[in-house]
Order: C-alpha cells, then structure tokens, then sequence
C-alpha cells in the first residue's frame, strides 16, 4: 500500500474489525494488531524510504499529506517501535480488564502516528496529535495504577494545548496552517513566541525537565507493552516537535557570539541537562527495573533535547541518531523486564534473582539493551553519544558536556543493578520451578532489536547517510562521512573497528572463561556469616540500597517538582473550595449580593 | 372643587403623602417581629398601591391589584401563617 | 415622587432579601419588590399631563384625546398574576420546609 | 404549519391533562412526540399575533437560528419524557406547560413576552423540582430566578422607557442605529444580562445551581441540565446577537463575569467529589463558554457549541442521575466501576465526555477548533488562553471521571439501566462520532446560519 490516505484508512478500519473480533476472541483481535502494525511498517519502510508513498487523497476530507524525509523517519521508527511491541500483545491480552479495546486503542495510536508525521498542514496534526492522547490515555489504565493515566492527560493537554496555540499564533499571523511555509512566514517576535509554545509541547510530550512528572509515572504503571510504546514510539512525538521548533524555526532572539548559539537554545540545551542529571540521579535510587529504566528514558530524553538545541550538523544527526538508539534499545529493554514481568509478575528488583538460567535470550537481549543505553560500544548509543559529545565540546559548552558526561558516568551506575539483580545472582526458590524462557513470538522483536542494537553500533553510515539527506532538507551542514568512518571535528570514529576489538575482548575472555576453573552453583541458603547460617530467604546482594549513601546526598531534594505539581492542582482544589463555601450556599441573600455588588460597580465605572 | 381636585399641586401633594406612606410601609413590611404584623402590612401596603394606580391614571390595574395583589395574597400568607399556628397547637 | 418611592421600594425589597433568614419575610420582601417594580413600570407610561386620561376605550371617543401608555399597564396586569403564581409557589415550599424542618428560618435549617 | 401550534398544542393538553387525569401522562408523551414531528413541516418566517403590526404586536420568529434550538429543546424534551413520564404522572401538566414556555422562550421576539415565557417556563421548573424532595434548594431557586426575571423586566422597561419599542429585532436596530453613547443603555443590558445570567447559571448570580442540580433525579437532572440549560442559552445567543449593545465599561464587567465563571467553574468542578456536583459545575462553565463565545460575536459556531452541549449533558446527566438514583450516592468513590457492568452505557457516556473535551473524532474538537481559530484571527489570545486553561482543568476532571467508572473491579455497583436509555445514549454518541468525522452537516449548518443575518420585520 503505497498511498497513505489508503494506510490511514486501513488502520482505522482494521481498528474497528480487531475491536469485533476481540470481542469474540481477544487472542486473534491482538494477532491482528501483529498483522496490521506490521503492513503498516512495511509499506511505510519499503515505499518511504524509496520515496515512492502517494500523498494523494481522494477519500478524506480536509487531510492533505507530504512526504518528507523526516516525516518518512519518524514514521518509520515509530511504527517499527508498534510492530515490534506489537508481538507481546497476545500473551499480555488475558491480563487486560478490557481486550477488545486494547487493540483497538492500538491501532487507533498507530493510525494517529501516521497522521501526525505526513501531514503538512498543522490543524492535521493537532487533530491526530489529541487522537493518539486519548486513545493511548485509555491503555494505560490497564496497567497498575488508574490514577496515573490522569497526570499523564495533564502534562500531555498542556503540552497540546501549548502547541496549538503555536498553531493559532502563527496561523492569525501569517494566515495559512502549512507547516513549512507558516514556520517560515511568522516573524519577529510572534516567531520567538511560536518556537516558546512549541517546545513547550515538544517538552511534555518528552517528558523533559520540568514537564517531566508523568514520564516515569506512565512508563512504571502501563502495561508491559504500552511502556514500550510510550518510551520507543509516543515519546518520540515530542522529538519531532523538537525538531520542528528547533530546526525548521530559525529563532530570533539574543544570540551569544561566544558561543555561536542563540539564548533560546543556550537555556533549553541546561533545560535538557537538568533532565539528564534529574533522570540519572533518580534512576539510581529506583528499586524498581522499570522505574529504573522510566527515569533512564527521561534522562535520554534530555540527550535529544541537548542535542538538538546544539544546530550544529553533529549535534543534530546526533540527536536523530539518539531518537533511533534509544527508541531501540529500551523497546529492548523495556520488552525484555515485560518479559520477565510476565513471568514472574513482578519487576522489583529486591525480589528477583538468578533469572539467567531460565531466560537466557531475554539475559542477553536486555545486556545489549543496556550496552546501548549505557553509551558503551560497540552499540548504537555509543554512535549517538559520541556524535553528542563532539557537537557539545565544538560549542564549547562546559556545564552542559558536564551533564552530558555525568548522564553517560551515571548510566553505568544504573543499568547494570537490574542485570545483576534480575538475571545474575542466585536463583530464588520461589521462582525455581514454574519459571520458563518467555514463548519464541515474543523473543522474536527482541532478537530482532538486539541484532538491530548491534547493527546501528557497528554500521552506522548507511543510518547516518539518511540522515543527512534529512539534513539537506532541513538547510543545515552534512555530517562528514565517509563507508566505515565518521569523521568529527575532534577525530574519526569506526564504529566497526571498535566492534572487531569489542568481540576480540570478549573472545579473549570466553577463552579465559572455559579454560580456568569452573565455579561451583551454590543455593542460596547454602551460605553463612558472622560463623552462623542464614535460614531467611533474603537477598544479601547489591540489589537492595546499593547505592544507598549517594542516594542520602539529594534524598531531600529529589520532590520539589512532584510538590511543586501538587502544590498546583491544589491550589485550583482550594480556589474551588473557597467559592463553592462562599456563593454556593442554599441562602438566596448571596446571589442578590453579588447581583448587587455588580450593578454598583458598573454604576460606579460610568460615574469614574 | 372639582377643580380643585384637578390642580396639579394637590396631586402632587396627595403623590407626595402616598409616596412617603408606601415607604414606610414597606420598611414596617419588613422590620416588623411578629410574621403577621408584616403579612397586614404589606396587604396595606399592597392597597396603597392601588392608590398610587388610580393616580397614575391606571384604574383596570388599580382593580386587579386590588383583588389579587391584596386579597388573595393576603390570603395566602395567611393561610400559610394559620398551617404552621395549628401545627404548632399540634405539636404542644 | 412615586418613581423614586418606586425605586426605593425596589431597593428596600432587595435590602429584605439581603438581610432576612426567615422563608415567609424573603416572600414578603419579594413581594415588597414586586410591588415596586410594577409602580415603576407604571410611571413610565405615564404622561404627566393634566388632559391625559387613563387608556380605556369608551363609547364616545373624542378625536383629539390624550391616552397615557397602554402597554405598560397591560405589562402589569400580567406581571401582577404572575407574582401571585410565584407568591404562592413559595408559600406551599414554605410549608413543605416548615415540615420538614419545623422552622422558618433558614439558618436553623442546616447547610448539607 | 404555523409555529403558534408548538406553544398552543401542549399548552391545551396540559389544561386537558389538569381535567383528565388518567390521560395526562400519555398526552405528554404524545403532544412532546407531535412537537418533534411537527418541526419537520414547519414554515420559517416571521408571525405576528393578533394581527398588529410587528411593531406593536406579540411577533414570534423563525428562523434556522430558532429551529436548531427548537429541535434540541423538543428532542431533549422528548427523549427525557419518554424515559420518565409514568414515573412521575402528577407532574405531567405541568411538564407539557414547562415544554410550551421553553419553545415559546425560543420563538418569540419580543422583550416582554420573553418574560412571560421565563416565568412560565421557571414556575414549572420550580414545581417539577419539587420532586427531589429538597424544598429549600427549590426554594432559593424560586428567590433567585423571580430576582433575575425582576431584574429582566426592570431592564426591558428601562429599555421601553427610552426607545418605545419591544420588539427585539426592531429595538436593536434603533439601538445600533440611534444610541451613540453606549454607556447610556448599559444600565437596563446589565439588568438583562443578570436577569438571563440567573437562568444561565453565570457566576455570582447561580447558587441556585448547587442544591437543583447537586441533587437532581433522573428527572430533573437532565431537564434543568440539559433542556433548561440550552433554551436559556439560546435565548440568551438570540438576544447578544440582535438586542445586545456592549459598552465599555459593561463589556469590561461581562467579560470579567464570564471569564470567572468559566475558570472558577472548572475549579469548583476540579474541587469537588460528589458526580453530580462534578456535572453541575461543569456545566456552569460550559454555560460561560456558550455566553463568551456569543458575546464575542460568533454567533454560528455558538450555536452548534450549544446543541452539541445539550446533547451531550443529555447523556451525562441520565447516566449518572439513574446511577445516583439506584445506587443512593453520588460520591465518586461509590459510583466506582459504574461502566464495568454497563459497558455500553460507558461507551456513549465516554463518547459524550471526549466530546464536551474537544478531543478529536468527535464533534466537539470540531466545534472548539473553529470557535478558538475565529478567536486567534479576531485575534483575541486572552480568550483563547482562558478557554485553554479551561479545557485543561475540565479534562484532568473528566478523564478522572472516566477512568473512575471504568476501571474497578472489586466493588463495582450494580445498575440497571433501561433500554431506552442505552438506545439513546448510543444513537447520541453515534451522531456526535459522525459528525466529528463526516463535516458536511456542521458546515452546511454554518452556512445557512450566516445567511440570517437580515431581520426579519415584517412577517
């Protein structure tokens, strides 16, 4: 299907036909979800990316659609992201309160995304951007914690709400809906305005400092696969607004000689490293994987926010090449604690242990998963950070390479906890027997993101090369690349000759591996201190408080936004209150009052 | 006298004297203790009206103010002031 | 004179309904309002000429005769009935709440 | 057909019902059936009563303005009658003279006879909300709406005084026409303007509110919530679009009003526990949007905001008012897991609230879009920002809500709900889909409202 008014259409109604056959047997409604997801990927990947889509539409009204190459990028990833997720959808499907409206939900968000990313006219786009918030507003409840999926509508109107104003501001001004010509058209200081709004939008939807409250909260209490959606697919909305505002706006504004950048960009490249820092510290201290990796999504966040910000050829095909790795990678890890999650049913930390020998593949997908995320080669991540890093050190923007720096140092503190506290270690009794490797369907997207993860680390220039095609469109320096290198201001990277010592690293290391001395498997009980045995089943390894005196260094810090929020809905909570005590009462002699107090007043501004 | 009667000054005195009474009345209305002081006050202050009518040159409103404004809402509250008495007596 | 004893009636009816708790005297102060209203309405059809006579066709219509405003009196008469309905609307709810409540006032009869 | 029959009918049946009793409630079923029907046949145009000249006479209108708030006032009024009417049979009279005042409210044009119709239509809103059994609430209803329709007529006589005329339409022209200094009429339009914002449940005039709609039945929850609530705007729309001059001051004073009354609505929605409460003052604000929207002068997309409101309070006051009724609580933590049982009833509830939040697919997003990009090409931001914000606490509310009712499973309440209730709901929510997607109906609705513009004068 080459049209995308044809695609759309198709989702929409393969929605529908999913949400009927759900009904009858959930397991073949989320099959379809499979199917469907995985035609749209497809045809979006093969005709996209051979430019070939037909933006013609002959069917829907009011719907114009273009094909650009970052619109093809973004559809592409994302969808990819809902195929891949989609895969876990039959074996989570029986834990839903309502199955045949998951994928119908499902596929609802996935028309949406296309919309979003292929129309040219914004009005579009706000209509399919609000879609795709309240059809995934109703999947997250299926999770958890109902409660949640209400701050994630908060913070994600407010950012809707910040973009279409953008869209009527620039609209009133210059007259036209167009996306491209409307950004170009709007001047002055309306243009700085429009770019305020929408990085704004772009910020909630990313969940980036200090928009940030609900990323974690969503990405911990959805369903196992609904958090991978949201940090490999929804998430990556915000990006794309991003990119518009940053990159298609040129701002106007104070600009900093010394730095060669604007003050816009200067306060939203610290906005992303408080991000960065603010995830990173509090991904440390979470005892739950998922947290975990909920806080470690933000903080990646404020990478491509960093990155962006930067309008420099390497810091831009960074922060694109960042959305990519990092929409791989935690879909990885996300779907590999899913995995876990759904065999055990629980993802804390402190109550797993020794899942290694019964999910090895899950092990090793999500080892690679956090490789990547972590920035250590030869993964993806590590292309994006180094790309990162060098637009950062080229502007010479210390506090912010310090974030950066202290985001990658921070990364390793963390991603390695849930490795060690999942997979290795002792295996628990209460998990010993019925735990078995998660069904071949579902280690099929995690292989296949795996070997992706490994692929976007050792060849990078075919991506790259996309990418800059996409920066021709965007008006801005291609990156300099060259079959197996990359070649930066600061030195050239191969990625590939990295891998080759990578893999001859670990060689050397297997080698050592199977020629020493096999360590001998003990139980867990089968250990003592202080000269006594342990008969409780505890934990003693670092899963549990390991980081414990770092965490007492901002332990009193680390609220003042969630009170800060509170403190908000609050306030709105006590001005209700207030007025309701005070004119709702059942005594008619209030409402004569204020029938009085009004006509004075008006009697008194014609007298002045 | 019937000329008398149609000189000016003197309905503007008869005006002046209803005009003062109607204020009055409605002040006693509505600072009167006793529920059904109030009720016979406003029943004349209801009657004044209909002077007040007639002197506006409005006599068909004049009449039905009388009948209605005066008698049956008079009656009503009335009623509604003898209900709660018996209740009262009921309750004792 | 009697439009500003008009609006203060008007006035005195609003200030009764800002200071009285008890059912049958916020009756009465609208009813005081009522009466206000209706003289006021008056008063602004009237002409205050010596010659002009109250609007009632009779059987010897002379030509050059001087009517005061009509319709403002016809305004009346309805707004009158239409006083009296709610007069007596309020009245039965008083007796419903004297009821429910064995009190008038309405500060005794508890917010909920 | 001549419009007179939509008053005359049901007020003749209503005398009829008084004598046979028996056969009152079928009457009022009928008579409201006949009333939706006959709207079908109906010629537009203007029509004067007792053969005067439109100058002085009782004139009723009709035109598209007046026929799409005919519809949703009969529609409503139908619908809701067919769901109660054997319940409460003593009030049937009285339903069927609130329903000729409401389209007499509607239909006619001139300033005095509008009164009559307030008070009409008010005097049996007091008595059919006589049934909640709360004769206090009924009570500072009653006080609060004869000072509004006092303060109306004070206004309208005010306007008498100074122009002669009645008639609307004519009256606006004069005042368009004639009056130079505007702060000269702002005194009897602020009078109107509290005497309709009572009705309309705008800001410091609405305690009233809280005690009808905080405790309403199935009956009197979707009557004052929805049917009174969109006649009165419309009246109102009708009156700011033909009657309305604003001076500056008053337009300062009215737009502080509405602008309070829609965020501090929101507010006091967001404060509040109880559903009903959450319905009421949302509804409020609601109202104030309604008001702004026509009182900024766009009158057409106003229009569609308020049918569509209608229709969707429809929904949301039914479902939860029967709940609240078989449940005998509206605490939201006892209306838990509502829809778990109902699933469809929660699909058409659900449709109805994404509506009424402007989400997309649904009528709403359309209405809104069209109402905030007339705003911001006028360009008036403050009011964009207001109703922003607005939407914003509005949604956190009602998703809220939603998830509330959906998403519990250990103590969901068992409520039943009649067919006709979920036919209803479902054919609603089904029209507000289509028309979200299918645009063709709104926009010819728009087009032939901007063709009203002439006044109709002589019939």
């Amino acid at each position: 299907m080459a049209s995308l008014e044809l695609l759309l259409i198709f989702t929409l109604i393969s929605g529908v036909i999913a949400y009927l056959v759900g009904k009858v047997h959930p397991k073949t409604g989320s099959i379809l979800t499979i199917i469907v997801s995985g035609i749209v990927f497809a045809s979006l990947a093969y005709f996209g990316l051979n430019e070939q889509l037909l933006t013609k539409v002959s069917y829907l009204p009011y719907i114009s659609f273009i094909q650009t190459p970052l619109a093809i990028f973004f559809g592409v990833l994302v969808s990819f992201v809902f195929f891949m997720v989609s895969f876990f959808n039959p074996y989570f499907i029986d834990k839903y309160t309502y199955k045949a409206v998951y994928s119908l939900l499902y596929l609802l968000s996935l028309a949406g995304i296309i919309g979003i990313f292929f129309t040219d006219n914004f009005m579009t786009l706000f209509f399919f951007f609000e879609l795709v918030v309240w059809s995934s507003l109703f999947l997250i409840p299926l999770g958890r914690d109902e409660e949640v999926s209400v701050w994630y509508f908060g913070f994600s109107v407010f950012g809707s709400f910040a973009l279409l104003s953008a869209i009527l501001l620039m609209q009133s001004v210059t007259g036209t809906f167009d996306i491209t010509t409307g950004l170009q058209a709007v001047s002055g200081f309306n243009r700085l305005s429009v770019f305020i709004l929408l990085l704004i939008a772009a910020f909630a939807k990313l969940g980036a400092f200090p928009l940030h409250y609900w990323l974690p909260k969503v990405l911990t209490d959805s369903p196992d696969p609904v958090t991978s959606i949201f940090s490999g697919g929804l998430e990556k909305l915000g990006a794309f607004i991003a990119v518009l505002g940053l990159v298609k706006l040129v701002p106007t504004g104070f600009f900093i000689d010394v730095m060669d950048m604007y003050l816009t960009h200067y306060i939203l490249a610290i906005l992303g490293s408080l991000t960065i820092i603010g995830g990173t510290v509090m991904a440390i201290r979470q005892d739950d994987a998922k947290k975990l990796l909920a806080y470690s999504s933000m903080s990646n966040g404020g990478y491509i926010i960093v990155a962006l910000s930067l309008g420099s050829s390497a810091g831009i095909s960074g922060g694109l090449y960042h959305i990519i790795a990092h929409a791989i990678a935690s879909t990885a890890a996300f779907l590999a604690i899913g995995a876990v999650a759904r065999q055990t049913n629980t993802t804390k930390m402190s109550e797993l242990g020794g899942m290694l020998h019964k999910m090895p593949i899950t092990y090793m997908v999500y080892l690679i998963a956090i490789i990547s995320m972590a920035g250590i080669p030869p993964m993806g991540g590590f292309i994006s950070k180094w790309l990162i890093f060098q637009g950062v050190i080229n502007k010479g923007l210390i506090l912010v390479a310090a974030a950066t720096f202290f985001g990658s140092i921070g990364s390793f503190l963390y991603v390695f906890r849930p490795l060690a506290a999942l997979f290795l270690g002792q295996e628990l009794p209460q998990f010993k027997e019925t735990i078995k490797e998660a069904p071949i369907v579902m280690l099929i997207p995690m292989v296949i993101l795996s070997l992706l993860n490994i692929v976007t680390g050792v060849y990078p220039t075919n991506i790259l090369a996309y990418i800059n095609t996409l920066l021709v469109d965007l008006n801005i320096v291609q990156l300099d690349i060259t079959r197996w290198t990359i070649v930066g201001t600061n030195g050239t990277l191969n990625p590939a000759l990295i891998a080759v010592m990578f893999a001859l690293g670990v060689f050397i290391a297997f080698i050592i591996f199977i020629s020493l001395k096999k360590s001998r498997k003990v139980e867990l009980m089968d250990t003592y201190t202080a000269a006594n045995f342990i008969y409780t089943e505890e934990l003693l390894h670092y899963s549990v408080d390991f980081y414990a005196p770092i965490e007492r260094l901002y332990e009193p810090y680390i609220h003042f936004m969630k009170k800060f929020y509170q403190a908000l809905a609050n306030k709105v909570r006590e001005v209700g209150a207030l007025v309701k005590y005070y004119i709702f009462t059942s005594k008619p002699e209030v409402a004569t009052f204020f029938i009085m107090l009004v006509i004075a007043i008006l009697l008194w501004g014609d007298l002045v | 006298m019937s000329e008398f009667l149609a000189s000016l000054e003197f309905i503007n005195y008869i005006e002046m004297v209803v005009s003062v009474l109607l204020v009055v009345l409605a002040i006693f209305t509505l600072t009167m203790k006793s529920l059904i002081k109030s009720v016979l006050f406003l029943s004349s202050l209801s009657m004044l009206s209909v002077v007040s009518f007639v002197l506006l040159k409005a006599p068909d409103v004049a009449i039905t103010e009388a009948v209605i404004g005066s008698g049956l809402v008079t009656t009503l509250f009335v009623f509604t002031l003898l209900y709660v008495h018996q209740k009262e007596r009921d309750v004792s | 004179m009697l439009l500003y004893a008009s609006v203060l009636l008007i006035v005195i009816g609003l200030y009764g309904l800002l200071t009285n708790r008890n059912v049958i005297k916020i009756i009465l102060s609208l009813n005081v309002l009522e009466i206000g209203l209706n003289i006021f309405i008056i008063t602004v059809g009237f002409l205050d000429l010596e010659e002009a006579i109250a609007p009632i066709i009779t059987l010897q219509q002379r030509a050059s005769v001087i009517v005061v405003d009509p319709l403002p009196q016809a305004l009346v008469l309805t707004a009158i009935v239409i006083g009296v309905g709610t007069t007596a609307i309020g009245l039965s709810l008083a007796k419903k709440m004297y009821d429910k409540y064995h009190t008038f006032n309405l500060d005794e009869m508890g917010e909920e | 057909m001549s419009i007179v029959l939509l008053i005359a009918v049901p007020l003749f049946f209503a005398f009829l019902g008084i004598i046979l009793k028996k056969a009152a409630p079928y009457f009022l079923l009928l008579v409201s059936f006949f009333n939706v029907l006959a709207l079908g046949f109906i010629s537009q145009g203007a029509i004067v009563i007792g053969g005067y000249s439109s100058f002085y006479g009782i004139q009723l209108v009709l035109n598209s303005y007046s026929l799409i708030g005919l519809y949703v006032v009969n529609t409503l009024f139908f619908v809701i009658v067919a769901i109660n009417c054997f319940k409460h049979k003593k009030l049937s009279p009285i339903l069927l003279i609130s329903l000729a005042g409401l389209n007499g409210l509607l239909l006619t044009n001139d300033l005095f006879n509008l009164f009559v119709f307030m008070e009409i239509a008010g005097i049996s809103a007091y008595l059919i909300t006589t049934t909640t059994k709360d004769p206090k609430s009924t009570f500072n209803y009653l006080v609060l709406g004869t000072i509004g329709s006092s303060f109306y007529l004070l206004g309208l006589i005010i306007l008498y005084a100074m122009f002669g005329v009645l008639n609307i339409r004519i009256l606006g022209n004069i005042i368009e026409g004639v009056v130079t200094n505007k702060a000269a009429v702002a005194l009897p339009f602020l009078f109107i303007f509290i005497g309709l914002g009572v009705e309309t449940k705008l800001l410091p005039f609405n305690s009233w509110v809280k005690g009808i709609l905080g405790k309403s039945n199935a009956l009197t929850g979707p009557l004052v919530g929805a049917v009174y609530a969109s006649a009165f705007a419309f009246v109102f729309g009708n009156l700011l679009r033909y009657l309305f001059v604003f001076s500056e001051s008053l337009l300062l004073i009215v737009s502080i009003l509405l602008v309070a009354t829609i965020l501090i609505g929101e507010a006091m929605a967001y404060a509040s526990t109880k559903v009903r409460e959450i319905l009421l003052f949302s509804s409020i604000a609601q109202a104030g949007v309604a008001v702004l929207v026509f009182a900024l002068g766009y009158y057409t997309w106003g229009t569609i905001l308020i049918a569509l409101n209608g229709f969707s309070k429809l929904i949301l006051y039914l479902v939860v008012n029967i709940a609240v009724d078989q449940v005998k609580s509206d605490e939201l933590s006892a209306l838990k897991g509502l829809f778990v049982n109902n699933k469809l009833i929660g699909a058409g509830f659900s449709v109805a609230t994404l509506s009424i939040l402007g989400l997309p697919i649904f009528a709403g997003f359309i209405v809104k879009m069209n109402i905030l990009v007339a705003m911001a090409n006028t360009p008036k931001f403050f009011f964009v920002g207001v109703i922003l914000l607005a939407s914003l606490i509005e949604g956190i509310y009602f998703i809220k809500l939603l998830i509330n009712f959906w998403f519990e499973q250990d103590q969901a309440p068992r409520v039943k709900y009649s067919y006709v209730v979920i036919y209803v709901t479902l054919v609603i929510a089904l029209l507000i889909t289509v028309f979200g997607v299918y645009l063709e109906p709104l926009n010819s609705i728009h087009s032939t409202l901007n063709l009203v513009k002439g006044v109709v004068m002589h019939g």
